[in-house]
């Protein structure tokens, strides 16, 4: 298999066939028809990657590099190692949820929207595989371009203004990204090819690595690559567009874009920021900290005052990751460790919150919380299914979250007590929004606007079990994730000191 | 004081009084006259240099005939009389000013250095028309050549500007 | 003589062709105003070609002084040949709106 | 036997699988056979409890390991087991009532629809499977999980009538206290894992792991831990909850919020106790605190009318005076009052059940009176519970609370004083509720005296068995002043060890007799003061302040909820939309204008033109020849 | 050589058709032609290496393989711009013959400030690519606006040609040599003399004219603006980029060893053309004008170029060449069928006509620069060109936040196309939409993403 095709290749070019085949569907239903296909066989082989994790037996597997820009040392060059199959796993887990759950929701131009989709699940692919700098910078704007015109074209009424500040925020970073690739590039040693050309620089990871880089350098190329990378997350104070975003884009978008585009940043810290960057992730470690921790608290607390259920969920999402990322600069075993699997646990959980939203907001055509209540009387189905998620997301023992931030939390404190009771406020602050939103959307009696609800669908049901299933499955027995992050956050730390 | 640099000042005095004569004089007539004078002048200079062959083209191209095809659009368009009608006095006094520091900036630059660089005057076979046109057609004859480009060029200008064209009159 | 005085004088007559271009509005003025920047721009080099004649090391080039001049003479060429069609632009305007006034015509802005 | 402990597991999965069936079948359930299910699983797991009980007591202790929950190369958690004295004391409290509030909860839940009913006995499962899990669990992790998975569950259940915006309050409320209390827990666990390494009992315990402690770590730790169990069992400062926690169904009431989960505080510090006892700063606060909040939940229950709310302050109080047993080292006593308590207060919540059950709904004690005539059985359970409560000897709440007593007076007189003090008000209260309650005359409406009748025996059942166990429950621990072995203390010394306190027996029985004596004072005032009670008008002065519970949600509401608000609003509204938001908005505001402005250079004359050119030259040229 | 000798000669063919053939579309079939033989002749001499005629230059121009290189790629732009707008040309006056002659002169020009090895040259070449261009932008003859455009354009460009020869004046006064070619200029070491200064800055402020850069940019809006849009078209791009070369080949080879020495210049000429021509551009109603003002911004990123002046810098060139002339080909192409040059005139093209909004998208990404668009190839070898040179990084951090900017007034057209609905209901599109249109759209798209994957199809050949 390997010398025909890997899984790599299939992971990339499975979406981009799919984009391509939605892109020339006649009507709806046979583009959400291929879409839903073809990212179930995705989800398929992102399985059948987890049986081929060793290295030395199936290197051809999960390798790809073809030379690509000879002159400069730029190769395509993707391939799966731990975290890069977690969170391929988690696009490819995502996608097939997203696209089920929402098939009730009836869409315009309904080719070019899967199309779109499918092309992005393609990007994130791709960026959570790229071995190579240039490979990666390529599709990171691959995941966002669809994106971008995805929330456009379908989204809600100033979607407009909301996704182009998304666009030039994330455009801008990237660019500044860009930037110090280029400048990390020109500081790698020389490259051979087979046939004897030598350049002088080279854009693989294993040069970045090796790249000669002064402590003064790294300490400013690390903060262009991290604006980058905290846009996208994102983490205060780069966190505004996210709420507009979040709100104004098609809700299975913002499924996307909260499931699994954060992580882009998240990921971008792990493999292309500390290993770079060593001296200068020491240097900023407790600023990057301080900055994550204070927007824990500072989203939770916008988070408790919103009346939009989106804007909430969004807020919410910033504080998790703002989690996150202080958990990664924490360094230390437990911490990254529990960063990695919360990564993928907080992708499963908010899609199960947007869903629950999503089918809210299609009944209702309501998305304050102050207009819903009561919705436990005519959907207690639902209710259910949100009241689980909402306590996966606020990291409830025996639920996935809870190991994620348990492991964090505990790495934050060996790093310095203080950061772990602030950023402990966050619990607290969570348990209050969350419950408040439950108590107002849920509870009480109904009102006009909620009394026509109906239950949940078949399919929906199907959806939220399966997540609910992931919540509870990792939330007894992590080991597994953990086992497949393992090496990541050892050759990580092995790297950073 | 001999009688070279007594030359070269009474030229450059003609040649700058009237070339301010020229942006200062109302009438575009008079300017194209002053403009003529200052050619005249310069052709003095090039003379002073042992120039000649420029010194005779200046005369007629430029005199002769760049600022006779001036005066003669100038005639056409019967602009003899006062054309501008409202003068903005403070602009005015801002591109004067501007233009002046400018030139104060270039002269006192060259006003530092200190080397004195002489002109060889009235002497050499430089400008001799001998010396001239063995190195034009020798060494010079590619641009000679493609200067062509730039008269045909120029040709084609005047036909596709100045025509008149019926098939648009007739369209409009 | 001094080459400073050479520059000195046609970097005035530059300036005030600059100057005119500056001021005038006639839009003929403006170009003979070029026309006196070219011209600044000829005495010079011709200075410039008088200079060198007297250096050892510009001698080394075959080619040396008359260099400078057969540039004037181009300068002169590309002069008549933008006059050429300089006028015809300037008359080509003149009959459409009957003014060589160069503020009349401004629709193109901001 | 020893394959009795393999099957250990079994305890917490039964009513895991009670919760799963009922959830899931709640809609095809029929009520009897969710009731049914609901009780049967837990009685299983009695069942079970009591056989490891046995075992236990004969001497075999168990570790069982069953998967590793979370394993890095420097740190692992392990889903473990641990069987032992102390657990299966719990197990036996839990399941037991447990499993008697279950079948209780059949009859007053009768109302219900199906589905709720089903829904609510899941619940109820899920909080007996948590409440199993805390105890059971052999580490704190574990331990944590249940104690998270417990406030869950009491949060589902105290907002069980969701439609009503109170009740639902409530819920969160008990839920975010909790989850403060909570945040102290983890803290101290990290802190452990940061010290130790392991959250294991056996390794943190162990000698070598002890010796990695600073003094000042363990005071810490155990500080933090004790935060823990001021939210989960309702001590100052965040005891506030509990009171409120009463909108739930009575029966949750009686079992989560008097017989177990309130008392996992308890139990965690007991589990603890070898960190405790050797952080005497812990123990003084801990004692301070318990006794405060003995004190001033026994003085507001004074003037409480809501029959549940006054047995909910009761119950403050008596958790106030495990913590007092537990600041002065006297794990043991602390772990039998748990015991003992479990049994009265569940005894007397049920029986409060059971009349508001008769009443209709209605839980003021003002609209009641001469109950006893219509509902004995109830009145004369409820009045066993109040003597138990009270510790009038003979009775299971005498012993339990004398140990506490006897313990605090070897440690501190003036402790000790207090400390009675707030035993005789606890007196006066119960036997107020009981005599307003029960005798006299009625109050409430015709309508509800019509109605008035004896429970049914699901109800009444499980009341007089816990009017039995209210009894004889003391037995286990009759000290050796009366004659007695202390059997419990004696069960649980390999687990826990109590600080030795040397009383005379003399001393003791002199304890014993004045506070029996006071006490029958306190309930002789009671009867004299409320015989013939009469609606009265609102407190004036310190009654006031009473019946407003010291004003104490009303300082919280002033202090922190009011300020976290404002701060949250000054946040969103300036903060987040004007200073971030509006930085980024600001720029491209400003580039707008920039632009608007910078058209206006393109004036569309070539003299401006060019003069801003040759000015561009004056600059270039100045920098480049000059600079 | 090749190519010189063949767009004049062409010229001269082209300017002959317009007499000697009645039909209107014969030149532009003749124009392409011509071109193809030039851009085959051109390839031929730099595989080969050698000329079909030979002829003693003494060393006036140089035809290396770089240079060669750039006159391809401005050969093959002008070839799409030719099949995409050659029948625009032929509609904006009845001298459809004399425009294609004047365009091959252009080309001329091209070739020559491609190749230029003296100042006499250089100056020549720049003459004879402005000249027709004065032209060109006049054609209209009745057009007002028209009129002022060529007015404006030619006396400013006049006057900037004296500024240049002045500076010819100065560099040729301070050479020791007394020579006008550019690698003998003599510039000694130690602080720049005077002379050479001076000439050093009167020649960088024409050639900034001459490729608006700020603060000498202010003809560009106007004369973009004002001149027939099929015209713009190619003065902004193929000029515009032979400019650039001009400037950076003359720059380099008579005064690169003092690079550092006036360097800062450019670093503020940088920075003033990339902020006005970003920050004026969002405010623009006018696509048209916005291009012209976008054609500024560009032009500051170009400007990195010189400011680096390294072998990346090059090749960054010819790639921003290909990829900015192709983009602003294929939006003037589409500008051209519009009827309202407006933003609001693009509302809800996407629907009416998809191919055209989906390759102006394309177009407008890539001159944002987003991957996988030529466009980002060429400003990702600008960055790391300037990223290279080491000095003044700042600049290149100011260069990618106002490249952030352009992204707003570059998707406000997208915008318009995609998510906004026309308020008229007729067609925004008046002009006829052939088949060939469409085809040269799609080629220009598809030449787009493939120099934007694989950009070593244009600076490979350096290798080679």
């Amino acid at each position: 298999m390997g010398n025909y095709f890997t899984f790599p290749d299939l992971l990339i070019w499975l979406p981009l066939l799919a984009g391509f085949f939605c892109f020339f569907a006649k009507e709806e239903k046979s583009a959400r028809l291929t879409a839903i296909v073809f990212s179930l066989l995705i989800l398929g082989v992102s399985i059948a990657t987890l049986f081929f994790t060793n290295d030395t037996k199936y290197l051809n597997y999960n390798n790809v590099n073809y030379i690509w820009l000879k002159y400069l040392g730029a190769n395509y060059y993707i391939g799966l190692d731990s975290t890069g199959r977690m969170l391929t796993l988690l696009t490819a887990t995502v996608f097939p949820l997203i696209l089920i759950a929402t098939s009730k929701t009836t869409i315009k131009n309904a080719a070019s929207y899967f199309g779109l989709i499918m092309l992005t699940q393609a990007g994130l692919m791709g960026v959570f595989m790229a071995l190579d700098a240039l490979t990666f910078y390529f599709f990171w704007e691959l995941a966002l371009i669809p994106v971008y015109f995805l929330c456009s074209k379908w989204g809600g009424e100033s979607r407009i203004q909301a996704t182009f500040k998304f666009f030039v925020y994330t455009f801008a970073g990237s660019l500044l990204m860009l930037i110090g690739i280029i400048y990390v590039y020109l500081h790698t040693g020389t490259k051979g090819f087979e046939d004897g050309v030598i350049v002088n620089h080279s854009f693989s990871l294993v040069s970045f690595y090796n790249a000669n880089l002064s402590a003064t350098e790294q300490n400013w190329l690390f903060v262009l690559f991290f604006i980058a990378f905290a846009i996208k997350m994102p983490i205060f104070p780069f966190h505004t567009w996210q709420p507009d975003a979040y709100d104004q884009s098609p809700t299975s978008v913002t499924m996307i874009l909260s499931g699994v585009m954060v992580k882009m940043g998240l990921f971008g810290l792990l493999r292309w920021l500390m290993p770079v960057f060593p001296s200068g992730v020491i240097h900023y470690k407790n600023i990057v900290i301080i900055l994550s921790i204070i927007g824990v608290v500072y989203a939770s607390c916008i988070a408790m005052m919103q009346d939009n259920i989106k804007k909430l969920i969004a807020y919410s999402s910033i504080a998790h990751i703002g989690l996150m990322c202080a958990a990664i600069f924490a360094m230390n075993q437990i911490a990254v460790q529990g960063a990695l699997i919360q990564m993928f646990n907080h992708g499963i959980n908010i899609v199960g919150m947007w869903i629950v939203v999503e089918i809210i907001e299609r009944q209702t055509g309501v998305k304050k919380i102050s207009q819903l209540s009561g919705l436990a009387s005519t959907a207690p189905v639902l209710t259910i299914f949100l009241v689980i998620i909402a306590f996966a997301n606020i990291a409830l023992p025996l639920t996935n979250a809870f190991t994620g931030e348990f492991l964090m939390f505990s790495g934050l404190y060996n790093n310095n007590k203080w950061f772990a009771a602030i950023a402990g406020l966050g619990i607290i602050l969570s348990a209050v929004y969350t419950l408040n939103m439950i108590q107002k959307v849920f509870f009480g009696s109904t009102n006009a606007v909620t009394a026509e609800v109906k239950d949940i669908s078949l399919n929906e049901k199907i959806v939220l079990m399966i997540i609910v299933g992931i919540i509870f499955f990792i939330g007894v027995y992590p080991q597994p994730l953990i086992e497949l992050t393992k090496d990541a956050v050892n050759n990580l730390l092995v790297r950073v000191k | 004081m001999n009688i070279t640099t007594l030359v070269f000042i009474l030229l450059s005095v003609m040649a700058v009084g009237s070339a301010a004569m020229m942006i200062a004089s109302k009438s575009p007539v008079h300017s194209v006259l002053w403009l003529i004078v200052v050619f005249f002048a310069i052709s003095g200079h090039y003379i002073l240099l042992n120039a000649q062959f420029l010194a005779i083209v200046n005369i007629i191209v430029y005199a002769g005939a760049i600022m006779v095809l001036f005066l003669f659009v100038v005639m056409l368009m019967n602009l003899n009389a006062e054309t501008e009608p409202i003068k903005n006095y403070r602009l005015q006094l801002i591109g004067i000013i501007s233009g002046g520091t400018l030139l104060l900036i270039i002269l006192s630059a060259i006003m530092k250095i200190d080397v004195e660089q002489l002109v060889e005057m009235k002497t050499g076979n430089e400008g001799l028309i001998k010396s001239l046109g063995l190195n034009l057609f020798k060494n010079y004859v590619l641009p000679f050549e493609i200067s062509s480009v730039l008269f045909l060029s120029a040709m084609i200008g005047a036909v596709v500007i100045g025509k008149k064209d019926e098939a648009v009159e007739n369209k409009k | 003589m001094d080459i400073k005085a050479y520059i000195v004088l046609s970097l005035t007559l530059f300036t005030i062709g600059i100057i005119g271009v500056l001021v005038r509005r006639n839009a003929i003025v403006i170009f003979m105003c070029v026309e006196l920047m070219l011209n600044a721009v000829n005495l010079l080099l011709v200075a410039f070609s008088k200079m060198h004649a007297i250096s050892n090391t510009a001698k080394l080039s075959p080619t040396f002084a008359s260099d400078a001049q057969i540039f004037v003479f181009f300068i002169m060429v590309v002069a008549a040949a933008e006059v050429s069609v300089g006028l015809a632009i300037i008359v080509m305007m003149y009959r459409n709106v009957h003014t060589v006034d160069v503020n009349f015509l401004n629709r193109l802005k901001n | 036997m020893n394959n009795i402990l393999q099957l250990v597991w079994l305890i917490p999965l039964l009513p895991l699988v009670g919760f799963v069936i009922n959830g899931l079948g709640r809609k095809s359930l029929s009520k009897n056979l969710s009731g049914i299910i609901g009780s049967a699983v837990v009685l299983a797991s009695f069942v079970l409890s009591m056989l490891v009980f046995m075992q236990v007591k004969s001497g075999t202790t168990a570790s069982l390991h069953y998967f590793n929950f979370l394993e890095l190369s420097k740190f692992k958690v392990a889903f473990d087991f641990k069987i032992d004295q102390l657990s299966s004391l719990f197990l036996l409290i839990i399941t037991g009532v447990g499993f008697l509030i279950h079948v209780y909860s059949t009859a007053y839940m009768h109302y219900e629809d199906g589905k709720d009913f089903a829904k609510y006995f899941a619940y109820l499962n899920l909080f007996v499977f948590s409440m199993l899990l805390l105890v059971m669990g052999g580490n704190y992790l574990i331990m944590f999980i249940g104690w998270e998975g417990v406030g869950l569950c009491s949060y589902l259940l105290i907002g069980y009538w969701f439609r009503n915006t109170d009740y639902t309050d409530a819920a969160k409320k008990a839920f975010v206290m909790n989850r403060i209390g909570d945040l102290g827990f983890l803290l101290a666990l990290f802190w452990l894992i940061a010290k130790v390494g392991t959250l294991q009992f056996d390794e943190v315990f162990s000698s070598a792991s002890l010796a990695k402690l600073s003094i000042k770590d363990i005071t810490g730790i155990t500080l933090l831990m004790f935060v823990g169990a001021t939210g989960k069992s309702a001590q100052i400062p965040l005891y506030t909850w509990l009171p409120d926690a009463m909108a739930g169904p009575t029966p949750v009431s009686a079992l989560i919020h008097a017989a177990t989960m309130v008392t996992a505080g308890i139990y965690m510090i007991a589990r603890s106790n070898a960190l405790f006892s050797l952080a005497p700063l812990t123990q003084t606060v801990i004692t301070v605190i318990g006794l405060a909040t003995a004190l001033l939940a026994a003085s507001i229950a004074i003037k409480q009318n809501d029959i549940k709310k006054v047995l909910a302050y009761s119950t403050v109080s008596q958790l106030g005076f495990m913590f007092l047993a537990l600041g002065t080292g006297n794990y043991v006593a602390a772990i039998f009052h748990v015991m003992t308590h479990a049994f009265f207060k569940a005894l007397m919540f049920l029986g409060s059940g059971s009349v508001i059950h008769a009443m209709g709904g209605e839980q003021d004690i003002r609209k009641m009176g001469g109950l006893h005539k219509h509902m004995k059985i109830t009145s004369i359970t409820f009045f066993i519970g109040c003597l138990a409560i009270s510790g009038i000897p003979g009775f299971s709440g005498f012993f339990s609370k004398d140990e506490i007593l006897s313990g605090v007076f070897s440690h501190n007189v003036v402790l000790y004083s207090l400390a009675l003090f707030a035993a005789l008000l606890t007196a006066f209260y119960m036997f107020r509720l009981y005599i307003v309650t029960f005798t006299g005359s009625f109050r409430g409406t015709h309508d509800q005296e019509h109605h008035l009748h004896e429970s049914p025996k699901a109800m009444t059942i499980p009341l007089i068995i816990l009017a039995v166990l209210s009894i004889v429950g003391g037995y286990v621990g009759v000290p050796e002043a009366l004659g007695g072995h202390h059997e419990l203390a004696l069960y649980l010394t390999p687990v826990v060890k109590s600080a030795e306190h040397h009383l005379t027996h003399g001393t003791e029985y002199t304890l014993m007799v004045v506070s029996t004596f006071l006490v029958l004072i306190s309930i002789l005032f009671s009867w004299l003061k409320f015989r013939n009670y009469k609606i009265e008008a609102d407190a004036k002065g310190f009654g006031k302040i009473l019946q407003n519970k010291w004003y104490v949600d009303d300082i919280y509401q002033l202090l922190i909820v009011r300020p976290l608000q404002n701060v949250a609003g000054f946040l969103n509204k300036i903060v987040e939309s004007k200073i971030i938001d509006g930085a980024v908005n600001g720029l491209g505001k400003l580039i707008n204008y920039g632009s608007r402005q910078m058209r206006w250079l393109q004036s569309g004359q070539v003299g401006a033109y060019v003069l801003l050119m040759v000015i561009g030259m004056l600059i270039l040229f100045f920098i480049q020849l000059f600079l | 050589m090749n190519a010189i000798i063949l767009t004049a000669i062409w010229g001269v063919v082209m300017m002959f058709s317009g007499v000697f053939f009645k039909n209107k579309s014969i030149p532009k079939y003749l124009a392409i032609i011509g071109l193809l033989i030039a851009v085959i002749a051109n390839t031929a001499e730099f595989s080969i290496a050698k000329p079909i005629v030979h002829i003693n230059i003494h060393d006036m121009l140089r035809f290396e393989k770089y240079n060669l290189l750039f006159i391809d790629v401005a050969f093959l732009c002008t070839m799409v711009y030719f099949l995409l707008s050659g029948t625009e040309i032929e509609k904006v006056g009845p001298h459809a013959g004399e425009y294609f002659a004047l365009i091959f002169f252009v080309l001329c020009g091209v070739s020559i400030v491609a190749t230029f090895n003296t100042l006499l040259m250089f100056f020549i070449g720049i003459e004879i690519m402005s000249i027709p261009l004065y032209i060109l932008t006049g054609s209209e003859k009745r057009n007002l606006k028209s009129n002022e455009a060529a007015l404006k354009y030619f006396l400013m460009g006049a006057f900037s040609t004296g500024i240049m020869l002045m500076g010819i004046a100065f560099v040729y006064g301070g050479n020791p040599n007394g020579s006008f070619f550019i690698d003998k200029i003599q510039l000694g070491s130690g602080q720049m003399p005077v002379m050479i200064a001076l000439g050093l800055l009167f020649m960088l402020v024409s050639l900034s004219f001459k490729v608006s850069a700020a603060p000498f940019h202010f003809w560009t809006p106007d004369v973009y603006d004002g001149a027939p849009t099929v015209f713009t078209s190619f003065m902004s791009t193929i000029v515009k980029a032979a400019g650039f070369f001009a400037f950076i080949r003359l720059f380099e080879h008579s005064f690169g060893t003092m690079h550092d020495q006036w360097q800062k210049l450019i670093v503020i000429i940088t920075v003033s053309t990339l902020l006005i021509g970003n920050v004026t551009a969002v405010f623009q109603q006018s696509v048209k004008r916005m291009l012209a003002y976008s054609s500024i911004a560009q032009a500051g990123f170009m400007l990195l170029a010189l400011f680096a002046l390294n072998d990346k810098a090059k090749e960054g060139i010819l790639l921003y060449t290909a990829a900015y002339s192709l983009a602003t080909i294929g939006l003037f192409g589409i500008l051209t069928k519009m009827e309202d040059f407006t933003i609001d005139g693009f509302n809800g093209l996407a629907k009416q006509q998809p191919l055209l909004a989906f390759v102006a998208t394309v177009c407008l990404l890539s001159l944002t620069g987003v991957p996988l668009t030529a466009g980002f190839q060429s400003k990702f070898f600008m960055l790391m060109a300037a990223v290279d040179n080491g000095h003044q990084f700042w600049l290149v951090i100011v260069a990618v936040l106002f490249a952030a900017i352009s992204a707003y007034y570059y998707f406000r057209v997208i915008q318009a196309m995609y998510f906004k609905e026309s308020s008229q209901p007729s067609v925004t599109v008046i002009h006829s939409i052939s088949s060939q249109f469409k085809i040269m759209l799609i080629v220009i798209a598809i030449l787009i993403s493939i120099i934007g994957i694989y950009p070593e199809i244009v600076i490979g050949w350096m290798y080679r």
